[in-house]
């Protein structure tokens, strides 16, 4: 990790400098459009050299999976094949315009098609629609399908979404935006959803669940069929959250169990990189019943022809053109890549994997309910008998060269450190991020300061949040 | 052995002693037993040069805008993008990050993030930008919403110019289809601004107009902000295409108090419809009711100045369904790179392209207009697309342009029953003269 | 503004002012004022987006092995290089960084190039790996100069199997044009082994074969070395192509002095000839004469392990004249490239990949050898080459077999008279059955 | 700069771990070759992530022009621009055979030539070679021209070489690898060749004269034509070393000035990027009557066809095939983006530079031969007064952020410190490196052992390269 802080772009600007080349004027000069034109841009000015190291020195002050161990729990950062990037820039796939006539993009619209058959199979689900951005768009698509689908029987009462309280914030947001209330489900001691009061909840009023299996604990829902049967007793759909399905692929299908419809998140399962925030890729399945109400449009193959369609009931677009088709390059990759018995290791040995971390983690930072976990598992980060807290303990673990555990979420749980460690990662890696949280450990005891005071090798030491927030500056002023 | 997993036998076995277990298989008892272990009808996996194989086999059933003269917009276009911005945007370090939640192991992307955000707030006019949404479209509808909790839900109306990119106004309708929301003004797909001021009133929220609008024009913005703001609501800019704000007046600077934009031309590539960038800038005063994440300048302990994510409280994983907007994983990367390649063009070079694009599309219109059976619509002011009437059918133009190694425009009449036969012709810099001409000769042998 | 150049006008004046001159001009006084500042004859400043443009319309002239079934090798060879390793050996770090002179601030190049080495010297049986020559070719010729050095110039002899690469051995003879040495053996394009052998004597600095040879062909290398030993000469190994290492027995396993091969198939592609790699290995014993930079493994002050170049007094820069080569600038991250493919590869990927080579090949061979009119010279104990005795001449199948979307094999009669209407085919993990049938069935319908 | 040092990829090895995939056997096995197949092969077995980590991080540990100024004199570190690499990563250009069918290849063919055609309009040379891979390999094409050249006229009897003290030590080599013995000759007092001692070694047996313009003091020959003239008139030739041609492009042409035979460095002047050592490029450029000694093959154009040719009295293959290809297409990209202005514009800044920080570090380092430099400048490296040495200053100069200058070359100037600016570099990096030395000039005085010790900001200090030399470790030994 580079130290040196780096200026910003327009420190290092000069006026008259350049970077750019562009060809000269070839046709006549038309007039600008007097009092249409602005009178100043205040760009910055840099050569391409000044341009390379720029963002080459940025780019060093970043942790990132090519560079350490990513355990982020619900984000599932494995490692994203490089394979994929050399597909997804393919010219022939690339240089693409998304109105050209269908004809012209036969290839492209194959790819989709093909993308989504994976993905039905993977799921279980009966249809499949590419266009959400990420997984929050997702969500909001099955809500809205969720909402479509009511109406369309004329059931206009149904106002509330049932939400476990484990559930991420995108699933209570998503259904706000969708104009419904919402009502949390507690979580039960096995970390299961509450049964009972799930069930005091079920009227006619629910348009659903939102339900994230395995869920945020990490724990595979016990009684997801009962779950599932419970709302679609009382006319609901069960809307399942996949952001954890890497824990079941080729092991189970949501589909199959009683979801309704389930956003992918491609970013996470099928390695599409996560850009430093995304872009992500969530595509939405749906079950035979839903699919007309799909977000528009979709591949369909005719005879030897691809082409787009919108979905006969559709809840509309929810995005222009097709989604985010770069990531569909890179995920469609993957599955070809993996096969079918690639695809169940890559679940097994993500469970594997937590299993055993959670073995090697739990004896120091106990879990938070202690079940044989799937992909994840949830420890809770403060050290008992100091005053040491997960932020420290967050923050030490960067010192040690591991980036932080996902902390203070879910919001169930005290002090949560929230670790995913994926199939990708090495038994070493894990011995030695387990051996460095040992070693925080003793420290929280003999030197909580060195905590508290975390992490230390880094560009900038702990940020002052609170003033960044109090006295907003956004944009650089000059 | 499947690839990217490192587990040998031996781990295996090591690791599941560990754990007080005999197989993988027990790991996984607590799922249902009939839906356990279900087969997957998939292809048997390829090797690496066998897939990159099939995917150039694909690509070979595709027609490039490498290969052909490309003249098409209408809200994706087709920019040059300096070697330099991939080359950079791809490091590893960028790319396999995640949100930078940890921000002291993130200043890269949180500077680069902060640099973003300047570069669009200078490009814009505007005051404060947030770090991405999904595409343009995403972005007006969440500007939408923020109307809407701006004024505290009390207005229902939004008005939107019919001019506006057609799948704009349809994803807007996707986003709110509540009855309770009333979205108006794009109903007579002629309406001029002129109609759309005159339906201003207490209960609206906004107004949403696009500059350049759909068909290319620019818009008489005089007294529109004012006007928007005597009845209390937001005027809603949709810059698109962004190239033109190397050149024309910012939405900033006429009163706009939201902007959103298509970001994709800032070195994004094409990539047949994603990823893209929704851009999104507003003012100061709104920032609290903005949706999306924003980084911001700090000091560390040591008063180094830093970069974190903040202003959280508005986003989702806080106030959850009080949030400003769902939005969560969003453009970065592509944020990264229209920010790389607003500093790379910089002050010269983003006027020099906006200029050339405006030069050459006014050649080319003038062009076309001089064909026989051919007549440009306003041809004026526009920025670089521009309408044609043509003799014929588009889709029967554009299929023999193809065969005269173009892709043709846009086919008006999809969205606008109206616009029979009417072409919106998109120029860039990458069609230099010899292009135009090979098109104006082409339409010219159709006509 | 032509670019690269961020001196700004006011950056130059401030600059003259320093230097204490008025004008760039003065600068350049001491050149002769007649031959001061010609005009240069050059096309004028393209554009990225026009140089660009320009060379993918030299790459459409080219018929390239990523459109066509390639089945030539004859030295440079067509394998699949995994997608991680030119993303990562593209690195700027990498990329643009100068020899490792300043060893604290260069340790990834030199702990990369320490590692190539080492995977070498494994791949090869070898001791000692330099830092890369510039080809395979050149690697031949310096190996036979440091077969003087180690005879201390007393031998002047040196004998060439003729199986060698025809290039190679053209580029040997360039290497030591002077009269006082004798390059033999390959006067009789058909001397075998035991002819070459029998030519060994006491002047003979080192016999060079190359295994395995030219057309493919395993040798019988039993007692070789032996025989060589006895004349107090060097055994030199060509190993082509180096793909077969991860099969047969490595030189260094019988005996041989110094190992040369051809790096490219490492993962360097084919890039039309060049850059390459020149692979050189020998024996610890004779580390001394060496040509060509070493890396070698110390400690810092700290006792912290470090890398280093080493035993550069047998270098140019400190030798001179009496230097064991002049090679400066050498292959680095064509090697780099390889360290990297052999790592990617690994134990089992460089034998699998062999063998799949080696399988494919000889499943060609039986195919062609059925064909009427072709048979298959030698069909057993081959790697992945082989002969085909061909009913017409090589150049004009070769252009049928273009027409059928097939790259054919060399033709051996370029270089080898004796051998009339002879291909020399090369069979790699790029070729699979489809391919190889499609070759068949189209040399069947020459024939 | 990465601080934490990184395993050998051999100890990250673990058995049957791996990172790559291939096709499965399509076709029937064949017995494997009894008796000739090896036993074992002990490479490393590591998974793609594992792969990635090792090298991500090797990288970090360098420094580069793309991260950080590189004032290597001699060298011409100047900004490589991606554009190259771009275009050199063209699959039409790349994905070539140097086998194929002339007709196929066409576009590869046709660069060549017009690489030669620019570079000879650039040096006035009547022909040029591609063929050499690097200026080492041009020199010694070069001499082995000269050579060919004498004894094709009968004139066996020349066997000496003439080389001037200050030259580089692949001249030397270049000419003893020819079969010939070296005279040096000594500089005079103002850098130049000293004409006497040169009149001196005149005679029938001379080869030639290996001269480098600007020299390797970074000062332009001021004898230029009388030096020439003098060779010439002893029936030798005037070879040039065309390493620092970059100081002259447009400005003048070597060729012109009586110079028979020169290579140049795509690597320096035409900025194809160094790699960590190579590959370069060594094209050879020769007056009209040398021409026909030229290595071969060369592209020639025959109506709208291209064709390689051997010159009818080559000296021969230098490499198999046609040269290091890569590097023609990154330099004929710079010329191009360049065109005559901006070649010319190169060569200015580059001297303008060289001499504004010459101007600014003499007064505390003085340099060498104090008259105005050309594209770089050689100052004294130690500290008078003090006993740092010039290894000190360069190895101190790592802490503040630059890469080294040269040392301890040239060879007649004790303690040199070899600047090269180079004209990609901003003024604001000029003053930053000389700010950096006038701090150093003062630790000298003030805390000499600093600069003893340095580096410190590195993640290794200084190195024991005598232990290195004496027991060399050459290779992993497991
Ligand atoms: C459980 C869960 N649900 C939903 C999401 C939202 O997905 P995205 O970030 O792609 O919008 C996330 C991602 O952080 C998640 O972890
Ligand atoms: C003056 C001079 N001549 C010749 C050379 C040799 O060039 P190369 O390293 O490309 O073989 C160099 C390079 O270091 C040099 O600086």
């Amino acid at each position: 990790m580079r130290k040196q802080l780096e200026p910003l772009i327009f420190e290092i600007s000069s006026p008259g400098r350049m970077a750019y080349t562009l060809p000269s004027l070839d046709v006549s000069e038309t007039d600008l459009p007097e009092g249409y034109t602005r009178a100043q841009l205040k760009l910055p000015e840099v050569s391409e050299l000044d341009f390379v190291r720029h963002y080459t020195h940025l780019s060093q002050m970043n942790y990132s999976i090519d560079t350490e161990f990513y355990p982020l729990g619900s984000c599932t950062m494995k490692y994203n094949p490089k394979v994929n990037e050399k597909a997804a820039s393919i010219e022939g796939l690339t240089h693409v315009h998304p109105l050209q006539p269908e004809a012209t993009v036969q290839g492209s619209l194959e790819l989709i098609y093909k993308l989504q058959e994976a993905l039905k199979e993977i799921s279980g689900f009966a249809s499949i629609s590419l266009q959400p951005a990420a997984g929050a768009h997702g969500e909001f698509a099955g809500v809205l399908i969720m909402r479509a689908y009511h109406m369309s029987r004329g059931d206009e009462k149904r106002t509330k979404v049932l939400i476990p309280d484990s559930a991420h914030g995108t699933n209570p947001a998503s259904s706000a935006m969708s104009g419904f209330s919402v009502v949390e489900i507690p979580s039960d001691k096995r970390g299961n959803v509450d049964l009972d009061a799930l069930k005091r909840e079920c009227d006619d009023t629910v348009v659903g669940l939102m339900l994230t299996n395995p869920n945020t604990l990490g724990l595979y829902e016990e009684q997801v069929l009962e779950v599932c049967e419970t709302i679609h007793t009382c006319g609901g759909l069960v809307y399942g959250d996949g952001a954890n399905l890497n824990a079941l692929l080729g092991i189970t299908k949501p589909g199959d169990q009683g979801i309704d419809v389930m956003h992918f998140n491609l970013h996470k399962t099928f390695t599409t990189p996560h850009g430093g925030g995304g872009p992500g890729s969530g595509p939405v399945g749906v079950s035979e019943e839903l699919a007309p109400f799909l977000p528009g449009p979709i591949a369909e193959k005719d005879g030897d022809l691809y082409r787009l369609v919108i979905p006969e009931k559709s809840i509309g677009r929810l995005k222009s053109f097709y989604g985010n088709y770069g990531m569909f390059i890179r995920a469609y990759t993957y599955i070809r890549m993996m096969g079918p018995d690639g695809l169940r290791a890559v679940a097994e040995n993500a469970v594997l994997n937590a299993n055993y971390l959670k073995a090697k983690v739990s004896p120091l930072f106990p879990v938070a309910v202690d079940r044989s976990c799937m992909h994840e598992f949830v420890s809770h980060g403060d050290v008992a008998g100091t005053d040491v807290i997960a932020l420290d303990v967050a923050k030490r673990l960067l010192d040690y060269g591991h980036h932080s555990p996902t902390n203070y979420f879910p919001l169930i749980v005290h002090d949560a450190l929230m670790i995913e460690p994926t199939e990708t990662e090495s038994k070493e890696t894990l011995d030695d991020f387990a051996d460095a949280l040992e070693k925080i450990h003793s420290e929280a005891h003999n030197n909580p300061e060195l905590l508290h005071s975390a992490p230390h090798i880094t560009p900038v030491f702990r940020l002052d949040e609170a003033t960044a927030a109090r006295k907003p500056v956004l944009c650089y002023k000059g | 052995m499947p690839p990217y997993l490192p587990q040998t036998e031996e781990d295996q076995l090591a690791m599941l002693e560990t754990i007080g277990i005999q197989s993988v298989e027990e790991l996984f008892e607590e799922i249902p037993e009939a839906y356990r272990f279900p087969s997957l009808n998939l292809p048997r996996a390829a090797s690496e040069l066998e897939i990159l194989d099939e995917l150039y086999g694909m690509a070979l059933k595709n027609s490039t805008t490498g290969c052909f003269a490309t003249f098409i917009g209408a809200g994706a276009y087709n920019h040059f993008v300096p070697s330099a911005v991939p080359y950079l945007a791809g490091r590893g370090e960028f790319v396999t990050a995640y949100t930078p939640y940890q921000p002291e192991v993130s200043q890269g992307t949180l500077q680069a993030m902060f640099e973003y955000q300047s570069m669009i707030a200078e490009l814009t006019g505007m005051e404060v930008v947030n770090a991405s949404h999904y595409d343009g479209a995403t972005s007006m509808a969440e500007a939408a919403i923020m109307s809407f909790n701006v004024a505290r839900g009390k207005r229902r109306k939004i008005i939107v110019s019919p001019s506006i990119h057609p799948q704009y106004r349809q994803v807007l309708r996707t986003y709110l289809p509540s009855e309770q929301v009333q979205i108006t003004g794009d109903e007579d797909l002629t309406a001029s601004l002129e109609d759309l001021k005159s339906m201003l009133d207490m209960d609206t929220a906004c107004l949403i107009v696009q500059n350049p609008d759909f068909f290319g024009q620019l818009q008489e913005v005089d007294g529109l902000a004012e006007a928007v703001h005597e009845a209390g609501a937001l005027l809603v800019v949709v810059a698109n295409p962004i190239h033109s704000l190397g050149l024309i007046k910012p939405p900033g600077e006429y009163g706009a108090d939201i902007v959103v934009a298509e970001g994709q031309p800032l070195g994004a590539g094409l990539n047949f419809g994603g990823p893209y960038l929704g851009v999104f800038a507003s003012r100061m005063k709104f920032v609290r009711q903005m949706p999306g994440r924003l980084v911001g300048e700090t000091v560390d302990t040591e008063g180094k100045r830093g970069y974190v994510l903040t202003l959280s409280p508005r986003e989702q994983h806080i106030r959850r369904e009080k949030a400003t907007s769902n939005i969560c994983t969003n453009q970065g990367l592509v944020a990264l790179i229209a920010g790389m390649y607003l500093a790379y063009m910089g002050k010269s070079g983003m006027r020099d392209v906006a200029e050339l694009c405006y030069h050459r599309a006014h050649y080319a219109a003038s062009e076309v207009d001089r064909l026989e059976n051919y007549k440009v619509k306003s041809p004026d002011l526009f920025f670089n697309e521009f309408v044609v009437q043509c003799p014929k059918p588009v889709a029967q133009i554009n299929e023999t342009l193809l065969e005269n190694g173009i892709l043709g425009g846009y086919d008006l009449q999809k969205e606008y029953p109206n616009a029979k036969d009417q072409m919106l012709i998109c120029v860039t810099e990458l069609n230099d003269r010899t292009q135009i001409d090979k098109l104006t000769a082409a339409l010219s042998e159709i006509a």
